[in-house]
């Protein structure tokens, strides 16, 4: 609806809370809308519930004591924040990681990013009000979290990736497990497609609604699968290829409109890749150390700053680190997808129904603690 | 022509999400009744940290050294130890972790110079106080070995 | 990397060669990195939105004897990130950039809470991520535990 | 056994005082039931076993929830109108009530075979609309008012392709009397004959008790819970078990107009009474409600509105048109 329309109703518009507790903002997110009836004239998203510190807590932990930190922050990629973490402060210090390990956080990284992703996918249908593609999901999400259990010795903030390697070796048990579980999704995907992406009144409730095209994501800086909805084939894996990614065969998957339809297809279509990734890494892994011989407790890098960027399941997210020298980063800082990703909200949300606003905020995938931090 | 087409193809695949559903109604299910039935924890998995026990000498090697203190991000643990006499060895009298600020993430297990501590296994702690959380790990390896 | 070259000559050409420093190894995970005055922020922005970037992040700086902001601003293929670093003074106002990348309207409100650096002309500068009635800055170094409080050059000498 | 019993209370008052306390017994009973077996059905699909620890498989859970309810504090907001939001849960049970008085749970099962029986239950069930638009606006609650106004148009909506569908098995019938539409089909049931117009019943029926994935205006994820966002305790037991009893009607009334009511099919009863034979169809049709409720997303509003204008009526009227036709050349 254009502003034209609008304005004979300016004074029947009234705001309407949505959040902080409510069933769809996953988390504490609160957005003010202004309604007229169901109509959506402005939406302002309030964040900062879940607002933690981890800024100033980096500032006062040593560089090995924020790790733990950052899983917390997007708490369904928190491998691959991890990993990122180390490998920002690993480029600073200059410390060599052994192959083995190189591979196997890949191939960790990789299924929380699948396991990220199948969360939001049984989210995101729970939001349209699916209720039970959710909990097909989470059995299959479920297979993820106990191999990740199984090296990590832990289920969601794992704390895996240390300087110069991992916590844990993978055995052979891992590696067959995910090998299982891969086929397995394989498998699913049939009866996914037939419950969820061919439903047609869930292609009505996503066909056309919240498009975010390539200028608005531009100019609002949104990053990760809403992006590469709009056509953009823009991955950081693939752009500023960290770890071993550049040695993978994978494709980035991209849509055309930039609606919520293609950020459907996109995340499902990464699933796949990422699948992929993990088959070649789990061919390829080498034998070897799975972390250095020296077990870096306090590293002091030197002077100056680093910026780190990594693909996490929501978008482009970057450690931005800098050192003076010490123990204790003179400051950290966190560019987080989903930060981005809401703020567009601002605009998309703009002329929506209240449904449409559900199925909007659940398809640009936000997790409200990391955008908090 | 298409208006048809659309409401054949729509109810078509509404069809095809029942028997997705439908299939599932009479397959075996996949939860486990929790206080009922129970799963071992992995072998990697992180319960709070735990002294080990040596078999040489039948108790733990801290030694007080307070790395751990230091690594711990969460201000979690603190030990005391004292020397018998002037010559020999630090040992741990009291270690104390509070549980409830504790995040799990292994740090001090790997800092530890006599590598003592351990993960233990326990997943069903729960408390009434706050201070049910404050475990004197010492006087738990000395129960443990009654 | 034509395009990119393209821009950070541009970026020459407008806030004096010895500004900028182009780091073609990526060692610090930046292509280049650009010193810009208050007064060159808007043109040395405007030149990086027309050129296709998109503003990723902007991060403030607390020094005993400065504040800095680094504006990092990216592209989408090929990669190229530009650091625009901006010193300002404890009590200067910084020209808001939220006309030329909408993302800044919220980046500033962070910044804004959490080193007091004030923004000019920005539509509404309240705290984002602090209650409404915060009245402390908190990173910056003289609030809380803090581990240093150091002047500029003893970090980039 | 029944039939002497019916028998036996004779007509009049008695028959309908004896019949009321029957009805309110098993609609209670029975929404009690229902709610199990949705979570059951809802549990297995899922993989998960639903309700396990009060009772055999969970049989009592409901009965536990139903005590936990009453015995939970009735909290009114304070902005809200006091009379209207106590008077809402009533009025959204009481026409259910009425609906038991004309189904035809067996042949002589019938607590008042009226003439006029299927017109009184549309009549009636119109009313649960108003219960839920005065809960909605008593509330007070923005929620609870765009759950209320969302279920007012939806039921608007979804009344019209509901009783012209209807309106077919009346014209072949000649009648509005529940015994006489089911006795008409004795050999054949209606589905067979009519199964454009039993198609848009159900789906019009599944709308007009609000059930997924036409649930706008309860829409969980969307208005939290739709109208009765505020309500608490029994008050709310009581929105809950009308939705029941109203899937159980619409259920029952599907059953007779279209699947032969108390009959077996094409006239075999295979031994078993009219009632079992009743309560077998009325079950599955639940079941399959049941069945859409955990499968399918929800509806937008605006999609829900354009689907019963430009499909469902159009459609029904068509049908509606072919079978006078059809029923006058016969």
């Amino acid at each position: 609806m254009d502003e034209q329309l609008l304005e004979p109703v300016r004074e029947n518009i009234y705001q309407l809370n949505l959040g902080p507790q409510h069933p769809s903002t996953h988390g504490v997110l609160r957005v003010l809308l202004k309604l007229d009836g169901e109509y959506i004239v402005e939406a302002e998203p309030v964040i900062g519930y879940g607002h933690r510190g981890h800024e100033k807590m980096g500032e006062n932990h040593t560089y090995l004591q924020f790790m733990p930190n950052t899983s917390r922050m997007d708490y369904l990629s928190g491998l691959i924040y991890n990993h990122g973490y180390c490998l920002a402060v690993e480029k600073m210090c200059g410390i060599e990681v052994p192959e083995r390990a190189r591979y196997i956080r890949v191939i960790c990284a990789e299924l929380n990013r699948i396991s990220s992703h199948l969360l939001w996918f049984g989210t995101y249908v729970m939001d349209l009000g699916g209720f039970t593609p959710f909990l097909y999901c989470f059995d299959d999400r479920e297979q993820i979290l106990d191999l990740l259990d199984g090296v990590s010795g832990s289920r969601l903030t794992y704390s895996y990736c240390r300087f110069g390697g991992v916590n844990r070796d993978v055995d052979d048990a891992f590696v067959a497990g995910a090998r299982r579980f891969i086929a397995r999704l394989r498998s699913r995907w049939v009866d996914y497609h037939n419950l969820v992406t061919k439903n047609v009144i869930f292609i009505h409730r996503v066909r056309d609604v919240g498009i975010i095209d390539r200028d608005l994501a531009l100019r609002f800086g949104v990053t990760g699968p809403n992006l590469r909805a709009a056509g953009v084939a823009y991955d950081l894996r693939k752009i500023e290829p960290y770890e071993v990614y550049d040695r993978f065969d994978f494709e980035v998957p991209i849509g055309g409109k930039g609606d919520a339809q293609d950020r459907y297809h996109v995340r499902l279509a990464e699933m796949e890749q990422s699948c992929r990734i993990i088959e070649q890494a789990i061919e390829a892994l080498p034998a070897g150390r799975f972390r250095n011989e020296y077990r870096y407790q306090h590293v002091t890098p030197p002077k100056g700053d680093y910026y780190l960027g990594f693909e996490s399941a929501r978008g482009a997210t970057g450690y931005y680190l800098v050192s003076d020298g010490s123990r204790y980063p003179y400051r950290c800082h966190i560019r987080v997808p989903s930060f981005g990703n809401l703020q567009v909200l601002t605009e998309v949300l703009k002329g929506t129904m209240v449904a449409d606003a559900i199925s909007i905020l659940g398809s640009v995938d936000l997790v409200i603690p990391e955008i908090d931090r | 022509m298409g208006y048809w087409k659309e409401i054949v193809e729509g109810g078509w695949s509404l069809v095809e999400g029942m028997r997705v559903t439908a299939k599932r109604l009479v397959r075996p299910v996949v939860t486990v009744q929790y206080p009922r039935q129970t799963i071992d924890m992995t072998l990697a998995y992180r319960g709070h940290i735990e002294l080990k026990k040596f078999a040489e000498s039948g108790s733990h090697r801290c030694v007080a050294c307070g790395t751990c203190e230091r690594t711990c991000p969460s201000h979690v643990i603190k030990v005391q130890g004292v020397k018998a006499h002037a010559r020999s060895d630090k040992v741990a009298t009291h270690y104390w972790i509070d549980f409830t600020r504790c995040s799990l993430c292994g740090l001090c297990v790997e800092a530890c110079p006599t590598e003592t501590l351990k993960f233990s296994r326990e997943y069903q702690l729960d408390g009434e106080t706050r201070w049910d959380g404050v475990i004197d790990l010492i006087q738990r390896l000395e129960e443990n070995r009654s | 990397m034509a395009t990119n070259d393209a821009l950070i000559e541009q970026l020459r050409t407008l806030v004096g060669a010895p500004a900028v420093t182009a780091d073609l190894d990526f060692s610090r995970g930046i292509t280049a990195e650009v010193r810009v005055t208050l007064a060159q922020l808007w043109p040395a922005l405007e030149a990086c939105r027309d050129a296709g970037y998109f503003l990723e992040t902007i991060t403030g700086l607390d020094f005993v004897d400065t504040n800095e902001l680094v504006y990092q601003v990216n592209r989408y293929e090929p990669r190229c990130r530009i650091a625009l670093r901006l010193l300002c003074g404890k009590d200067q106002k910084v020209p808001t950039v939220s006309d030329i990348f909408s993302s800044a309207l919220w980046q500033e409100r962070e910044v804004w809470e959490f080193f007091g650096i004030r923004f000019t002309d920005h539509p509404d500068l309240k705290p984002l991520l602090l209650p409404e009635d915060t009245d402390f800055h908190p990173l910056q170094k003289d609030f809380g535990k803090v581990h240093a409080y150091r002047r500029r050059d003893e970090i980039y000498g | 056994m029944t039939e002497t019993v019916v028998a036996a209370a004779g007509s009049g008052w008695l028959r309908i005082i004896i019949g009321l306390i029957v009805v309110l017994l098993f609609s209670q009973l029975n929404a009690l039931f229902l709610v199990w077996l949705e979570r059951k059905v809802a549990g297995h699909i899922q993989l998960r076993p639903g309700p396990m620890e009060v009772g055999p498989h969970g049989i009592l859970q409901t009965i536990a929830d139903g005590i936990k309810l009453v015995g939970k504090e009735l909290i009114t907001p304070r902005s809200a109108d006091r009379i209207l939001f106590v008077i809402a849960p009533v009025l959204v049970f009481m026409p259910v009530l009425v609906a038991f008085l004309v189904l035809p749970f067996d042949q002589h099962l019938i607590i008042r075979d009226m003439n006029v029986g299927l017109l009184l239950i549309f009549a009636f069930s119109t009313f649960s609309v108003l219960a839920i638009l005065l809960g909605g606006w008593a509330s007070n609650n923005k929620y609870a008012l765009l759950g209320a106004i969302r279920s007012v148009a939806q039921n608007v909506a979804y009344e019209i392709p509901l009783l012209l569908s209807v309106m077919s098995v009346v014209l072949m019938t000649h009648s509005f009397r529940f015994s006489e539409i089911v006795a008409a089909q004795h050999r054949f049931w209606f589905i067979f004959l009519q199964p454009v117009a039993g198609l848009i019943f159900f789906i019009a029926a599944t709308a007009e008790t609000n059930r997924a994935p036409f649930d706008i205006p309860e829409a969980e994820s969307e208005l939290i819970a739709g109208f009765h966002t505020e309500y608490s305790g029994m008050r709310f037991g009581l929105f809950f078990l009308a939705e029941y009893t109203n899937m159980f009607i619409v259920s029952a009334v599907a059953a007779s107009l279209f699947f032969g009511g108390w009959q077996g099919p094409f006239g075999f009863s295979l031994g078993l009474p009219g009632l079992v034979w009743f309560l077998i169809k009325v079950y599955i049709l639940l079941f399959v409600l049941m069945w859409f409720r955990w499968t399918f997303p929800r509806v937008r509003f605006d999609q829900l509105m354009n689907f019963s204008w430009k499909v469902m009526i159009p459609l029904s009227l068509a049908n509606l048109l072919v079978t006078a036709v059809v029923v006058k050349l016969i």
